[in-house]
């Protein structure tokens, strides 16, 4: 057994240990301390694994039913790093609530057992084969994380809770239908029994599927996954568990367990292009949800009042992005990609930053957090930065990725998609810049208390943006290669 | 220079202040009056310059400086102009637009000057002037701009040369509209009835007497001079163009253009007899009217050439 | 060698405003490092320029960007050094003027570290957008270019109407950039974004047009073309002094600079373009100057004053792009050079005029017109270059406005004395050109007599302008050297003229035009004249003054307060406002500007307070812009209705998106 | 067997009716409670290679959830939160009646479209188990109690479990994987019961768990 597929079922085990240890340790934050240390653990892990599917072949692990190519590879750096900056900033997030024993020992175990939880049931569905177990993988997501948003019972988080749930169950029940569908469209191919679910045997047999069974469930699964990956118009739960939930487990939320749910589409893309016989047919779909997504974004962004919503709202105007991208294809696919890298970063940023902004004012309501460059030069400029990262202004990253994507469709020719996209991405520019400017610069009437940051808080701020920054000028080769593999498997091209 | 043009030349410098004295004796003419002698321009200058100053303590350099600038300027303006008729290398192309800016210059440090003073009156002044010229200006420039279109030239030598017979022929109409509107902007220009009256003694109606209150002794004498200089001047644009039909050349020209200043002198004074003074409200439509004028010049002139 | 200069100097404004960043507080390095980075920066980039005239342009393809085809790419060429030289000389005068300027916020304790670094980084990448060979380093430097900008505009954030100044600004400069991307993605079609590569993908009329619309939007955002100029009266008076300056001197030309280079890209220009153009150029010419001529506040009044420049500047570019559609060499030639010469002038005495605005307002501590007065002898220099700007932007000899706006004529003219082809548009074309240039002219005048004398001449209107001094050393310096420069490019026409007649060639032949008979310049003659003629005035009135004084010497001169017309005891504010001033130009225009009056006439026997006030706030942004964003956000507003909490309807959506996607795709 | 089979899907189709026609929220949890045993027997029926240890085990399995836990866990919950039996539609009783038969035409419509290959005895297994699956979001849509929407849930549920009993050919594993979705219904319940959503709101009316809007 080589030793990738070693790292392969270290990953799968390490995080259910975790959890499980996390569930008998002694104080709150012990438990945060573990949570920090022990998911810098398995990011290293996966950052490793990673790299050695990159630099070689897929590696198969369990009788072929985990597999790790370029696409999930990369999909499990950003997981690592979404992860990892989330749980680095844990600790200092919660720090006043232990003080405070807002926080008691139970929760803080629950809080433990279900980040560690939910960090495994997302390797799950980025290291399955399987399309069942994949399914298993995001069923998991779900259940975990509801109870993440309700940490702290209030009749809010409960609210945002049970909606999560409900909309997220639908959905599920739909990916299932779908997948159940995916499997049926197997019969006139060669393939046979468990082999009809594995993704490797219908890329494989992808010509020869049923197509009409293929293409229903290509719709059960953009409609269910999508529910979870907050496409429009099934995005409604999102800027409710988004506000409710402590804020690493919204940029956690924002950062990787859509991307997570968007992976499963991608991964059926592919599948049903080939089936259909590369006609753009799948394609069409993700960029139809993904401009809507987009507008809907924009519309919402541009008269939102509560911080956290409106970058819940953020989130969904990239997810929009990202899935366009994916869907037109080409460079674009790439962009996409790149896109997922900067909006995982920045958005991580963003999250930390305002729940420091609202701890330190008391409220989610924009109009009332005012004056933060003056208040508090680290929070207030970090959180500037990064919203100015996320509504993509050069040299920041996600100014390029837009540009390469409004190319792409502006080269096929497809002008409207364009003027609605470039719509859509100014409407959340000036949108968001209306309340940002006031937030960094109108004097405040409160006088917010900041707990003094520490050094590693500093790092965590400035270390993402300075990433963001760089990535928009210059980019290491490896990650170019990696980019360009992972939109390969989505039928891209540089 | 030829001999001419020399004559042309000095003409207005000698002269300019006679021009008033004409104005002045048609409007007694016609007031019945006996009137004040022609030379008296010469005299009151000749007392100015004689005189000692005041100064006000409100005024900077910019008040001492300007008068002599203005001078100069319109000199500088009227050497562009005076013997481009006879002369026909005179000038050079463009020299039209630098006519126009000389004038432009002279006018602003006029209203500086009188803002330098600090009163409210000279301020009324000023704005007024500013007011005009910028009224003025176009309806100039476009006049200049038809009588380019026309002689195919743009320096004032090129235009009073091309335009002979066959022009007058095929853009008479043009030309005609041309020469009623330099003479409206003449008026404005220099502060004549309708637009100003000139001896009026009321500070709150007058247009270029108000800004030089001011101004006394040989400052006075240089802007009385300068002034008389810029009506020779204007007049001078406008007899031009109105004789240019006739085709004379060399001293008959020089001749024509003397009788032509001596009837604009007649006219100016006719009308300011005839004519009451515009209420300051009325008279931009007059100037707006010029440039209207010279806009259907231009578009009788374009179907010249086609 | 060209090449790593420019390196160099890109570097250096980099590393600069990088190290400022953590020095914040610490006013005596700040002091020292922030000028010193925008002087060393600009001395190697000017030197760069200035070889690049004698090896002619240069190019580089650098290393690859992050994001694909795009790549460092670096030259220069004429265009560019005209457009690089100007940037560099006035960022660093800027940068010296600032040094005096912001002693008082070091005082009051605000963070100038921030404020340096940012002003290098804005001077850095005006540099790279003129030196830039590749459309997305082009995209990366604009884009620094605004953002850098909006955080000095954003430096006295305080205020409330800095914070509006500061978004209107943001908004307009980024649905600017939304235009280009879409230019861009057009032009780079073939896949490669160098310069040497951007082409349309087909040769149709119509994709031309759609492009130059969109370069039209775009770079005219920037450069501030009526209707699109509305975030530059805000912008400008918000920011400091040294800022609006460099804004207004040099930013805004990047925009005129994008013109040229990107329309090259679009091949022979048919003549529609030029008469948009020429049209817009009017209109901004117009407007921008009447607007000017209405406003109180001293920056505002400049500010909109560099959008009657933007137009004149416009007027001129539409001459010689329909010179070249018309084939009218000479027209075609002199109206590129007096477009070119004038951006080069007009950044000389714009930022002159707002460093001389910046040093009365640092003095007296007050914008407004009506509460200034009497500054010529309190602050002799400031008075004095600002007069000259003034002279200098209201386009008369001997200065250097005069200059360009006279080939400007000149273009005009040869259009309407043009004897061949489409010569009757032509020629209405250069009667249009002539006669806005002369209104515009005309109200400059009004314009700037009006500034200058309300704010330096008669007697102090309040005790701010009372107790003024003169500025500092580092302020006076940079203006006595724009003034000077003000006359020296005005005595050196027929050098400019001969100097930027290639550029004009170039700019011709990358339309696709080979004209005869232009290898030398043409109406050089005429320039000679005119430096002969502007020479002779100076000595004239020199002798005439002198003469004058010898002969008053001898006679006997008094000083008495100025004659009221019998008044006992006249006051300061007797005196005539900035309002009462513009008032019979605004009554003639005023319909056109949305001027609002409000007058209580003094009435009965014994009239009590009376009260005239006036205000024109710009009529583009009420009636065209308010309106379309209110109508947004009550759009969106009511959009939030879709999301109303009610977890059953949206399960309903999810429904109705399965079904109408099963019904699209599979019915 | 066809004929069990057909006995079953027809029960199916006359449950789902009555869930769509019936007012009060006991009788709705005790017809979810007949429809679960009624599809849990559906394997048994289908099975083709007959009677086998596994399928015995899956439907018993399925029979023991959905017929006696989970009514017993809902009908606990509406007795704990004392609010009204009401069902409280947002849709009228007839007009549910009517868009239950909307439904099940769509689902025979979708059948057409999609022609799947039956590997069970019954033609109209599929149309049936997709006209439960509509019903199930119908339900989940249309009804104001948290409760019926747990009911709903569990419809559609029985729906896909159908559904994938009818088209996964030789594959009990998927199918086995669609019983983990009832872990959702333990959830809700535990969501209703455990987390006290009625202690917090004083009623479990899911319509008014609306503060978070925009």
């Amino acid at each position: 057994m080589s030793n990738e597929t070693l790292i392969l079922s270290v990953l799968i085990t390490l995080p259910a240990v975790f959890s499980i240890i996390s569930l008998f340790l002694p104080t709150p934050r012990s438990v945060l301390l573990l949570c920090a240390s022990g998911t810098v653990l398995v990011a290293l892990a996966m950052g490793t694994l990673a790299l050695a599917v990159l630099g070689g072949s897929p590696v198969f692990g369990s009788n072929g039913w985990l597999r790790v190519d370029a696409l999930s590879a990369f999909h499990l750096t950003v997981l690592g790093i979404v992860y990892a900056l989330g749980a680095l900033q844990t600790p200092g997030y919660f720090r006043d609530e232990i003080e405070d024993g807002s926080l008691n020992l139970s929760s803080a175990r629950r809080y433990g057992a279900l980040w560690f939880g939910s960090l495994g049931a997302m390797l799950i569905v980025l290291l399955s084969n399987n399309m069942g177990l994949m399914w298993v993988g995001i069923e998991a997501t779900t259940l975990l994380t509801a109870f993440l948003i309700c940490v702290h019972a209030t009749p809010g988080s409960l609210e945002a809770m049970w909606k999560y749930l409900l909309m997220c169950s639908v959905g599920v029940a739909l990916a299932f239908t779908g997948t159940l569908l995916a499997a049926a469209s197997t019969g006139p191919s060669a393939v046979h029994g468990t082999e009809s679910l594995l993704w490797t045997s219908l890329m494989a047999n992808a010509a020869s599927l049923d197509v009409m069974l293929i293409k229903a469930g290509f719709i059960f699964m953009v409609i269910g996954y999508g529910t979870k990956a907050g496409l429009a118009p099934m995005h409604s739960w999102l800027p409710d568990a988004h506000s409710q939930a402590p804020a690493p487990v919204s940029a956690v939320f924002s950062g990787f367990l859509l991307n997570a749910a968007l992976y499963c589409i991608f991964r059926c893309l592919p599948i049903v292009e080939t089936a259909t016989g590369n006609t753009g047919w799948g394609r069409g779909i993700l960029v139809a949800a993904g401009l809507l997504s987009i507008l809907t974004a924009a519309s919402f962004i541009a008269v939102q009042r509560d911080i956290k919503r409106m970058l819940a709202y953020s989130s969904l105007e990239h997810i929009g992005i990202i899935a366009l991208g994916a869907g037109l294809g080409g460079v674009a696919a790439f962009a996409a990609m790149f896109h997922m890298l900067s909006h995982s970063i920045g958005k991580s940023t963003a999250f930390m930053c305002a729940g420091r902004l609202m701890k330190a004012y008391k409220t989610n309501d924009m109009r009332k957090i005012t004056g933060t460059l003056a208040s508090s030069p680290l929070w207030g400029a970090g959180f500037l930065a990064s919203l100015l990262a996320l509504i993509g202004t050069a040299p920041f990253a996600i100014f390029f990725t837009e540009f390469m994507i409004l190319r792409t469709a502006v080269n096929a020719g497809d002008y409207l998609i364009a003027t609605a996209f470039l719509a859509g991405l100014s409407v959340v520019f000036i949108g968001v810049m209306r309340y940002a400017i006031p937030i960094a610069w109108k004097p405040s009437e409160s006088a917010p208390v900041f707990p003094a940051a520490s050094p590693l808080e500093y790092l965590l701020v400035i270390v993402p943006l300075s990433v963001l920054l760089a990535l928009g000028v210059w980019m290491p080769p490896f990650l170019t290669r990696t980019l360009a593999s992972a939109a390969g498997l989505l039928g891209g091209t540089m | 220079m030829s001999a001419e043009g020399l004559l042309l030349l000095l003409s207005g410098f000698l002269l300019s202040p006679l021009l008033q004295g004409v104005i002045n004796r048609t409007k007694a003419v016609f007031a019945g009056r006996k009137g004040s002698p022609l030379l008296q321009q010469y005299r009151d200058m000749a007392k100015l310059l004689r005189k000692g100053a005041v100064f006000s303590t409100t005024t900077t350099g910019i008040f001492r400086i300007a008068p002599s600038a203005v001078l100069v300027l319109v000199a500088a303006a009227y050497t562009l102009l005076a013997p481009s008729t006879v002369e026909s290398g005179w000038g050079f192309p463009g020299d039209l637009i630098l006519f126009v800016y000389c004038l432009g210059l002279a006018r602003f440090l006029t209203v500086t000057a009188a803002l330098d003073t600090g009163s409210s009156f000279e301020g009324m002044g000023a704005s007024r002037e500013v007011l005009y010229s910028a009224l003025a200006e176009p309806a100039l420039i476009i006049g200049l701009a038809v009588l380019a279109r026309v002689s195919g030239e743009m320096s004032f030598s090129g235009v009073f040369h091309g335009l002979g017979d066959s022009e007058w022929l095929s853009a008479g109409t043009a030309l005609a509209i041309v020469v009623v509107s330099f003479l409206i902007v003449m008026l404005a220009e220099n502060s004549r009835i309708p637009f100003d009256d000139p001896n009026t003694h009321l500070e709150l109606t007058m247009v270029h007497e108000v800004m030089v209150l001011d101004c006394s002794g040989p400052d006075f004498a240089l802007i009385t001079y300068g002034a008389s200089l810029k009506l020779w001047l204007f007049a001078s644009l406008m007899v031009n163009l109105a004789i240019s039909p006739l085709g004379l050349s060399g001293y008959a020209q020089v001749a024509g253009f003397l009788g032509g200043m001596l009837f604009a002198g007649i006219l100016v004074g006719t009308i300011e007899s005839v004519t009451a003074r515009l209420s300051l409200l009325k008279t931009p439509g007059l100037l707006t009217g010029a440039g209207a004028l010279a806009v259907l010049a231009f578009i009788l002139a374009a179907r010249y050439l086609q | 060698m060209v090449i790593s200069l420019l390196i160099a100097s890109l570097s250096l404004f980099l590393a600069g405003s990088f190290l400022l960043l953590f020095l914040p507080g610490k006013y005596r390095a700040v002091r020292v490092i922030g000028p010193a980075t925008t002087l060393s920066g600009s001395v190697s980039g000017i030197i760069a320029s200035v070889f690049s005239f004698i090896s002619g342009p240069v190019e580089s393809t650098g290393f690859a960007l992050s994001t694909p085809s795009g790549s460092f790419a670096l030259g220069i060429d004429f265009l560019s050094a005209l457009f690089a030289i100007p940037v560099l000389v006035i960022s660093s005068l800027c940068a010296i003027y600032g040094i005096g300027y912001l002693k008082p916020f070091e005082e009051s304790g605000k963070d100038t570290a921030r404020f340096w670094s940012f002003f290098n980084l804005l001077s850095g990448s005006m540099l790279l957008v003129t030196v830039s060979r590749n459309a997305l380093l082009f995209l990366l430097g604009w884009e620094v270019m605004a953002v850098s900008s909006f955080f000095l505009v954003m430096f006295e954030a305080g205020k409330e109407s800095v914070r509006k100044a500061g978004w209107t600004y943001l908004v307009a400069t980024h649905l600017g950039t939304a235009c280009l991307l879409v230019l861009f993605s057009m032009l780079s079609s073939g896949g490669s974004m160098n310069f040497s590569d951007l082409a349309l993908p087909d040769g149709t009329a119509f994709g031309a047009g759609v492009a130059f619309v969109l370069a039209m939007t775009g770079f005219g955002a920037k450069a501030g073309f009526v209707p699109l100029h509305v975030w530059l009266p805000e912008a400008h008076p918000s920011a400091p002094s040294n800022v609006s300056a460099v804004m207004s001197g040099v930013m805004i030309k990047t925009g005129i600079y994008g013109i040229l280079r990107f329309l090259l890209f679009l091949g022979f220009p048919p003549a529609w373009w030029g008469w948009v153009i020429l049209l817009t150029g009017i209109l901004s010419g117009i407007a921008g100057v009447l607007f000017a001529l209405a406003q109180h506040d001293i920056k505002r009044l400049l500010a909109y004053s560099s959008v009657e420049n933007i137009g004149i500047i416009a007027i001129g570019l539409g001459l010689g792009f329909l010179g070249v559609s018309y084939r009218i060499p000479a027209m075609a030639y002199l109206g590129f050079v007096g477009a070119i010469l004038h951006t080069l002038n007009h950044s000389v005495f714009k930022s002159l005029l707002f460093m001389g605005a910046g040093s009365v307002v640092r003095e007296t501590g007050c914008k407004q017109l009506d509460r200034l007065g009497g500054l010529m002898k309190r602050m002799p220099s400031t008075g004095i270059s600002f007069l000259t700007g003034s002279a200098a932007i209201s386009g008369f000899p001997p200065l250097n406005g005069f200059i360009s706006e006279l080939i400007i004529y000149l273009a005009a003219f040869s259009g309407l004395t043009a004897g061949t082809g489409a010569s009757s548009s032509a020629a209405l074309a250069g009667l249009l050109a002539a006669g806005s240039l002369a209104l515009t002219g005309g109200l400059a005048l009004a314009c700037f007599t009006r500034a200058f004398g309300i704010v330096f001449l008669g007697e102090p209107r309040s005790s701010c302008a009372e107790n003024a001094r003169e500025t500092a050393g580092s302020m006076r310096f940079s203006m006595w050297f724009l003034s000077a420069a003000c006359i020296v490019l005005g005595l050196a026409g027929p050098v400019l003229l001969e100097f930027l007649w290639p550029a004009a060639g170039f700019l011709c032949h990358g339309f696709g035009y080979y004209p005869e008979g232009v290898s030398s310049p043409l109406f050089k003659n005429t320039l000679e004249m005119v430096t002969l003629v502007s020479a002779s005035l100076i000595l004239g009135t020199a002798v005439l003054f002198r003469a004058k004084t010898i002969l008053l010497s001898r006679r006997r001169v008094t000083a008495a307060p100025t004659w009221d017309c019998g008044y006992s005891s006249p006051v300061p504010s007797m005196q005539y406002t900035a309002s009462s001033f513009a008032e019979p130009v605004i009554r003639l225009f005023g319909k056109s500007l949305g001027t609002r009056q409000s007058f209580r006439e003094p009435g009965g026997l014994f009239p009590g307070k009376s009260s005239f006030s006036s205000e024109t706030p710009d009529m583009y942004r009420e009636k065209l812009y308010r309106p379309v964003f209110e109508r947004m956000e009550r759009l969106f507003s009511s959009l939030r209705m879709i999301q109303h909490g009610r977890v059953n309807l949206y399960i309903l959506y999810i429904v109705a998106a399965l079904f109408s996607l099963l019904v699209w795709k599979l019915g | 067997m066809t004929a069990y089979i057909d006995i079953i899907l027809v029960g199916l189709i006359l449950s789902n009716f009555i869930l769509l026609g019936s007012s009060r929220l006991g009788n709705c949890i005790r017809i979810a409670a007949w429809q679960g045993i009624m599809v849990g027997l559906l394997p048994m029926a289908t099975a083709e290679a007959g009677f086998s240890f596994r399928i015995a085990a899956l439907g018993s399995a399925v029979i023991v959830l959905k017929g006696f836990v989970f009514p017993k866990l809902l009908s606990r919950a509406l007795r704990e939160s004392d609010t009204s039996r009401e069902v409280q539609p947002f849709i009228g009783y007839t007009a549910s009646l009517i868009a239950g038969v909307l439904a099940l035409s769509a689902s025979f419509w979708l059948d057409g479209r999609l022609n799947l290959p039956i590997h069970s005895a019954s033609a109209i297994v599929v149309p049936v188990s997709l006209s439960l699956m509509f019903t199930g979001l119908f339900l989940v849509v249309a009804r104001r109690m948290a409760i019926t929407q747990v009911i709903g849930y569990l419809v559609l549920e029985n729906g896909i479990y159908a559904l994938g009993l009818a088209i996964v050919r030789d594959l009990p594993f998927l199918v086995e994987l669609g019983v983990l979705m009832d872990v959702f219904v333990a959830v809700f319940v535990m969501g209703i019961a455990i987390y006290r959503i009625n202690r917090e709101f004083d009623h479990i009316d899911s319509h008014r768990l609306a503060k978070l809007k925009g």
